[in-house]
């Protein structure tokens, strides 16, 4: 008993699971309205591709660098995804392959420039963050595209059966499964955990960090890809202001979810419970009539919160450790 | 730091140096209006505050760490400026003293966070940027402060050297020379250096590596703070959005300045007169880029390239200097 | 003709500035426990580089059982049988050790995904061979040290490996888990047939488990695949150092009587030092030995307040005082530390020489508002780096283009700038060329002349014998005896390895 | 290469058009909007017609790539340092842009803020726009009518930092206390002119309240579009909704029956005549002391543009009501206000 109770509580994600539920419960007993079927439908929305562009970042964190560009990808994505349904009347899975494809190659880029110049995935992502977001403007100038397929339409409106589940989580959910299997149990996955844990040890072992990094960033860019079109798919038209507002919540969910900037340590579930941590507090500041702006404001406590919390954790292990290698 | 002039150069200023002279020859052969008055006048109220911007990014870069928050100080500090002036009635002179005690508080409270928790300071101001901006949007709930003094906010638009120049840049430039003896001319200047070239062994030499980063964080907030009155004296009104959302709009010219003008992202090094020139750089090619209609939209994307092909460079000077110098 | 698994043939490399290898050979026979030997600088990482295929020989030939091999990556010297286990642990401390062991080619199920149960089945076997009693879901930063060395032995063995380099194994183990593992490198040559090459500074070892011996020096042979039958300890310090070696003798006279300027009294600190007692006393050498991992590094760094003092007292000059960092153990106290390791803790790599070695002054030489310049600076400095004869082009030369010895002497002029009553000196002589380290066992002993207190780090016994006055021996963070130095080696190494060993 | 060659063919352009000078040099005309936004689109073809229609040199439709009152004052800088010699602007702020027009003047160049007022004192020639207060009054009154004269109002809005938000809000607070006590606002959701964050909280409020509410206005253009998508999605017919300009997800909505009708405002018409009208100042005109000026909140110089109220009958026909107001207040503009 005492050792599965430990086990668990050493998981990051049994904390944010309790989290999650005393939340949810606390909220639901001051206002009823908040398991109502629609609330619901419209938490799982927001959850949806914030939890894709979560990931987009995760991955990114997992390898010990950053994404700066993860939005503007997505933004790219979504209006280029938009603008050829628009202006030359592509069908839906062909400019769906697009959108990946530029999303891939925007990753690819990303990656690429990363490790043959050696300067950090940082600089190299801020630059391009205005690179992708500048051929977007350039091309949009700023006009959303609006003539979106009623397939795509449905697909953002519609929810399975009478339940409240929107179409939309689907792919969240089905790419979170495939991320974890990914990070736990590819070989790839592993050697991309064992990189960020140690640059070194890993290129003694013979792992090609080309090979990595530039994998991260493609997956990166890839998934950014799917949050992009997911948006518009939910706003039923695509804006060039999408992704704009990705960069805060996407570090949010990761880092909440016990991630080590550093790298070599990142969750799949505990980030997805950072997503949906996020995202009902949010909507319980809506619910509360709680001043908009303090939702900016709570996210970076939390974010903060999280640090604090990481880092004592931390401590308490290592300090731990110290009597154990004593003794 | 200590080169000697023969190899000046070599220098990333110097080439920084022939590029700007470049730019202006090209933009003032090829366009009409970059020569004018206005123009001019215009440039160098722009070039001025990015000037500001930039440099308070490079103090933190020098310890190795960014401050995303510098925006939201920025708008923070000039929203607090706008409350004293217009809502408490206190006079000019004493309210730019609060503004910038302001900014170097809440650069302060950086710098402690990120050295309390060891974390790097990325992750700490991405918080308190999007902390300190809510708080802002909330006690002032987004309104302007519109009724500034007079006497501030002419400031911005006096024009000097036959109307020319805006005495901004005089201020820049005079906070360029500020920093400039800072860095080399004083000892907390050099040990800010040390302490983020290398934080161990400037611990260990008996340099307080904590105070130094939490100086550093100060000095950003007080430059943010010094940017937003420059910026407020120039529109006339502190306004929530004068930096853009969450301030993040200030973060392109503060990293383009430095990077572009040599400052080591990996902390201890630092060129003041490079960042000046970076901005420099940053501000014609912009105000060309508009004169010669490459379209409003393209300019970021612009923008992006010089700041990619300016690291790029950088790297390869970086490799061959050091070749250099180890045939040598 | 006899079977060699791996020959090294005249190889040569280059770096920037230095030839690190000039024609060095040499030849392993299977079945055999070759040992590589050679001060720091000889070479021997950049041959082992070589051999585990990450760096490239500029000339000679590579063969491996009699045929010639080229090694492009890391990976091409494991696909070749050749295994390192590095000075550095590199293992993935967050992953568990069975996957640690297998992460070069992970077991997969039929889906492809990673057979974690597979993982556990085949890194049990290589645990086994290694006597290791842990579970392979185990994850590696829970383990001790020494297990965590075997378990990159495991590693290694797991690869398939037919030749294993072991670099510097026993630098943090215990006699005991040293001799443990002793044992199963001989165990494991003569059960699984691999050969070993064995990289150590400890020459006991080497006599204790050693078939053949290779020395480099600067990077050439001093000698190549000698039999360890052939040689003693006497010889092979020859050719290591190409001398016999000198025990630079101080002729100071310490009687005792000099005034007490530093005293710990039963201090216990956060890093786990317990109950260590010393006086230091003016113009003093004291020597601390001590194993890796016995704290003694760890003490200094408690002495200058970069970690807490729990309890106990620490009295300078009579008075018992709280030292909070090394700010205040510099400008209060008086106190330096000079760091063993020098490119991380001492200088400042992307510095130039003046402003590494004026770091701890600038505060002692400011004017009004801070004023410094670098004039002001080399009249202050200057003095010392011409005195310690720093071979620099110009004071405002990066530091990191000089060598490790003049590096060491910028980072031993910084202090003597600053003035310190007490120097704490930690591993002077690491990787530094005889000529240099000859010269800084002089300048230690002019310092204590002086009238400064040292207390001297040290895992190199001649080193000690030569300078301290009196020798503190550690072992696990306590103080385990105090040897008072009379300069006779036999006697006085003998005296020490009875306090590490008891 | 390419980069270079425009640059040439640029400035080649640029040394043509500037041949012209002398006496009354054509006039160029910048219409600034405050950033990029779907309201201004209409600008740019307003330009052109204007260009054609009254012969002026260029008026060109230049948009700050993002909403920051910085960037708008670097263009029109820049604008004015190619050579435009009038501006046509939305003021990003409404104290804030009063300095760059000032300096404008300075040098020689007349403004007029359009769409949106600065505040006085001020150098703009006019404010020419819609008189937002009054269209989101005429909005809720519309709503409350719809309604029923009784129920919960809900008012999704734009920007704060936008000057016309302040005035929506008043006004539609305006309307509601003239209704008497049936009608209640029971929550302003302000700052949500961008797509994601607008369909985050308009969901996040439906959700939690859409079942109290009986009525929507909303005075800015992105929350019209996401709230009539809302209310389509959920297909709720019950709570009306009063929406504002022409966006075509707002229309077809009306259509559909889902939003009981928008406000519509006339950009259009605001670049066309702003245009005409910088040229006539430009060739010495100038504005009556007696000319009829409409006074707002920020300023005693407005002139309407011009809002129509469109629902379910007459939202097919819009265009040419819109039309019919811009071509009313051309024909009438010399005589009323200029005095050439």
């Amino acid at each position: 008993m005492k050792i599965t109770q430990s086990s668990l509580l050493k998981k990051d994600w049994f904390g944010l699971l309790i989290v999650v539920l005393l939340s949810g419960t606390f909220i639901a007993m001051l206002k009823p309205a908040f398991l109502s079927a629609f609330n619901l439908y419209v938490l799982m929305v927001s959850v949806s591709y914030m939890l894709i562009i979560a990931l987009s970042q995760m991955i990114i964190i997992a390898i010990g660098q950053m994404n700066l560009s993860v939005g503007a990808i997505g933004g790219l994505v979504a209006i280029s995804f938009s603008g050829v349904m628009e202006v030359y009347q592509i069908s839906v899975p062909v400019a769906i392959c697009i959108g990946l494809v530029i999303g891939t190659v925007c990753g690819f880029l990303n990656g690429y420039i990363t490790v043959k110049s050696g300067i950090s995935a940082f600089i190299i992502t801020l630059a391009t963050l205005y690179i992708f977001k500048g051929i977007n403007l350039g091309i949009t100038e700023a006009e959303p595209f609006y003539e979106i397929p009623e397939t795509v339409k449905n697909f953002g409106n519609a929810k399975i059966g009478t339940s409240p589940i929107p179409y939309l989580i689907i792919i969240p959910v089905i790419i979170t499964f495939l991320m974890w299997v990914f990070m736990n149990r590819t070989e790839t996955g592993r050697h991309m955990l064992a990189y960020g844990n140690s640059v070194q040890s890993a290129e003694l072992i013979g792992i090609s960090s080309s090979k990595v990094v530039v994998t991260a960033h493609v997956i990166s860019g890839f998934l950014a890809a799917i949050a992009g079109m997911l948006v518009v798919c939910r706003l039923q038209l695509g804006t060039p202001n999408i992704g704009d507002s990705w960069l805060l919540p996407s570090f949010a969910a990761p880092v909440i979810g016990g991630a080590i900037l550093a790298g070599g340590k990142v969750d799949v579930i505990a980030t997805a419970l950072g997503v949906l941590i996020v995202a009902i507090i949010s909507q319980a500041l809506v619910i509360f009539k709680i001043d908009p702006f303090f939702v900016q404001i709570f996210l970076g406590v939390m974010i903060l919160l999280a640090v604090f919390v990481n880092r004592y954790r931390e401590y308490k292990q290592e300090s731990s450790k110290k009597i154990f290698n004593n003794d | 730091m200590n080169k000697k002039i023969p190899n000046f150069v070599f220098t990333n200023q110097f080439g920084l140096l022939c590029l700007v002279v470049t730019f202006i020859l090209i933009f003032s052969t090829v366009t009409d209006g970059f020569t004018s008055r206005f123009n001019i006048f215009a440039l160098s109220r722009v070039v001025a505050i990015d000037i500001m911007i930039g440099l308070a990014m490079m103090v933190v870069i020098l310890t190795g760490g960014l401050n995303l928050a510098l925006g939201a100080i920025g708008v923070c500090a000039a929203m607090f400026g706008g409350w004293c002036m217009e809502t408490m009635g206190i006079p000019v002179i004493p309210s730019i003293f609060l503004i910038l005690g302001m900014g170097s508080f809440l650069g302060w409270v950086n710098g402690m966070i990120t050295v309390k928790t060891g974390v790097h300071s990325f992750i700490v101001t991405l918080a308190t940027m999007s902390i300190y901006f809510g708080l802002m949007t909330m006690l002032t709930e987004a309104e302007a402060f519109r009724r500034l003094p007079e006497t501030f906010t002419e400031f911005g638009s006096m024009k000097l050297f036959k109307k020319y120049i805006s005495p901004l840049l005089l201020l820049s430039l005079a906070t360029c020379g500020a920093l400039f003896y800072l860095f080399k001319y004083t000892d907390i200047g050099r040990k800010l250096i040390a302490a983020g070239a290398n934080p161990d062994a400037a611990e260990l030499s008996g340099i307080s590596v904590n105070t130094m980063f939490i100086y550093c964080h100060v000095l950003s907030g007080f430059l943010a703070a010094m940017a937003a009155i420059m910026l407020t004296t120039r529109i006339g009104a502190a306004i929530p959005s004068m930096a853009g959302q969450l301030g993040m709009d200030w973060l392109l010219p503060a990293f383009l300045a430095p990077v572009i003008g040599g400052t080591l992202l990996s902390g201890g090094k630092l060129s003041v007169f490079g960042t000046m020139l970076g901005a420099v750089l940053v501000t014609l090619i912009t105000n060309g880029l508009y004169l010669i209609d490459v379209g409003e939209f393209w300019i970021r994307f612009f923008l992006g390239i010089i700041l990619l092909i300016a690291v790029l460079l950088d790297k390869t000077r970086e490799f061959f200097t050091l070749k250099s110098v180890i045939v040598s | 003709m006899t079977k060699f698994c791996l020959e090294i043939d005249s190889v040569d490399k280059a770096f920037p500035g230095v030839k690190a290898l000039n024609k060095a050979s040499f030849k392993l026979k299977k079945g055999s426990i070759h040992a590589l030997l050679g001060e720091n600088g000889a070479g021997k990482s950049t041959l082992i580089k070589i051999i585990t295929g990450i760096h490239k020989q500029d000339g000679g030939k590579l063969l491996i059982d009699n045929v010639e091999k080229t090694l492009n990556t890391p990976n091409d010297a494991t696909r070749f049988g050749i295994s390192v286990v590095h000075q550095e642990r590199n293992l993935i401390r967050r992953f568990s050790v069975g996957e640690n062991l297998m992460l070069n080619n992970l077991p997969r199920t039929t889906l492809g995904l990673v057979d974690y149960q597979e993982i556990a089945l085949q890194s049990k076997k290589w645990l086994e061979i290694m006597d290791l009693d842990i579970d392979p879901s185990t994850i590696v930063s829970e383990l001790t040290v020494a297990k965590m060395q075997l378990c990159e032995i495991a590693k290694a063995l797991s690869l398939r490996s037919q030749i294993l380099l072991l670099d510097e194994p026993t630098s943090s183990l215990s006699p005991q888990e040293s001799d443990n593992l002793f044992l199963l490198l001989k165990k494991i040559v003569r059960d699984e047939g691999v050969s070993i090459v064995f990289v150590s500074h400890k020459l006991e070892e080497v006599f204790n488990i050693c078939d053949e011996v290779t020395v480099l020096r600067d990077g050439k042979n001093a000698c190549t695949s000698e039999s360890i039958k052939n040689l003693d300890r006497k010889k092979l310090v020859k050719l290591m150092i190409g001398r016999d070696e000198q025990i630079v003798k101080s002729k100071r006279k310490t009687d005792g009587t000099d005034k007490t300027i530093l005293e710990l009294k039963n201090v216990n600190t956060d890093l786990g030092h317990k109950n260590i007692s010393f006086e230091l006393k003016k113009a003093e050498i004291i020597g601390l030995y001590g194993l890796v991992g016995a704290g003694r590094t760890e003490l200094a760094k408690c002495l200058i307040g970069l970690e807490k003092i729990n309890s106990g007292e620490v009295i300078i000059s009579g008075t018992a005082i709280t030292i909070d960092s090394p700010r205040s153990a510099l400008e209060k106290y008086k106190i330096g530390y000079i760091s063993e390791d020098r490119k991380k803790e001492g200088l400042i790599l992307i510095h130039n020489v003046i402003d590494n070695a004026s770091i701890t002054v600038w505060s002692q030489i400011k004017k009004i508002l801070g004023f410094v310049t670098n004039d002001m600076i080399s009249s202050r400095v200057n003095p010392y780096i011409e005195q310690l004869e720093v071979k620099t082009p110009s004071i405002y030369q990066l530091i990191s283009n000089l060598s490790g010895g003049n590096q060491q002497k910028v980072s031993v002029a910084k202090w003597l700038a600053a003035g310190t009553d007490i120097l704490i000196i930690d591993e002077p002589t690491v990787g530094i060329d005889i000529k240099t380290k000859a010269y800084l066992h002089k300048l230690i002993i002019e310092l204590a002349e002086g009238g400064t207190s040292i207390i001297l780090i040290s895992s190199d016994m001649p080193e000690m014998i030569s300078l301290a006055d009196r020798i503190l021996v550690m072992k696990d963070f306590k103080l385990n005896g105090i040897v008072k130095n009379d300069h006779k080696y036999d006697t006085v190494s003998a005296n020490i390895m009875e306090y590490i060993h008891d | 290469m390419k980069f270079l060659f425009s640059m040439i063919t640029s400035s080649a352009i640029l040394m043509a058009s500037g041949a012209f000078a002398g006496g009354h040099s054509p006039t160029k005309v910048a219409l600034v909007p405050g950033g990029p936004h779907p309201y201004f689109a209409a600008w740019e073809k307003a330009g052109k017609d204007a260009v054609k229609d009254f012969g002026l040199g260029k008026a060109d439709y230049k948009v700050p790539a993002e909403w920051d009152l910085s960037q708008q004052n670097e263009l029109i800088e820049s604008l004015v340092g190619k050579g435009y010699n009038a501006v046509l602007v939305f003021p990003g702020d409404a104290v804030g842009t009063n300095k760059i027009l000032g300096e404008l003047d300075d040098a020689g160049i007349p403004t007029a803020a359009l769409a949106g007022c600065v505040e006085q004192p001020t150098k703009a020639k006019m404010c020419f726009g819609t008189d937002t207060g009054h269209s989101a009054y005429l909005g809720t009154k519309q709503l409350i009518k719809a309604m029923g004269g009784k129920g919960k109002i809900a008012h999704f809005t734009g920007f704060l930092v936008d000057p016309n938000t302040t005035l929506r809000i008043d006004a539609v607070e305006k309307a509601v206390a003239e209704a008497g006590g049936g009608v209640e606002i029971i929550q302003v959701i302000a700052d949500i002119d961008a797509y994601e964050p607008a369909d985050e909280k308009i969901n996040a409020f439906m959700a939690a309240q859409g079942g109290e509410v009986d009525g929507i206005v909303t005075t800015a253009w992105v929350p019209a579009v996401v709230a009539s998508q809302a209310l389509t999605n959920m297909g709720d017919k019950r709570i009306k909704m009063v929406g504002i300009d022409h966006d075509e997800v707002v229309l077809k909505a009306i259509k559909e029956g889902f939003v009981h009708g928008t406000m519509l405002q006339n950009p259009y018409g605001q670049g066309y005549i702003g245009s005409y009208v910088m040229d006539k100042i430009r060739g010495g005109c100038s504005f009556k002391a007696s000319a009829p000026w409409k006074t707002t909140a920020q300023t005693n110089q407005f002139i309407d543009s011009g809002t129509v109220f469109v629902d379910i009958s007459d939202v097919d026909t819009y265009v040419d009501a819109m039309r019919g107001i811009s071509l009313e207040i051309l024909e009438t503009f010399d005589g009323t206000y200029l005095d050439c």
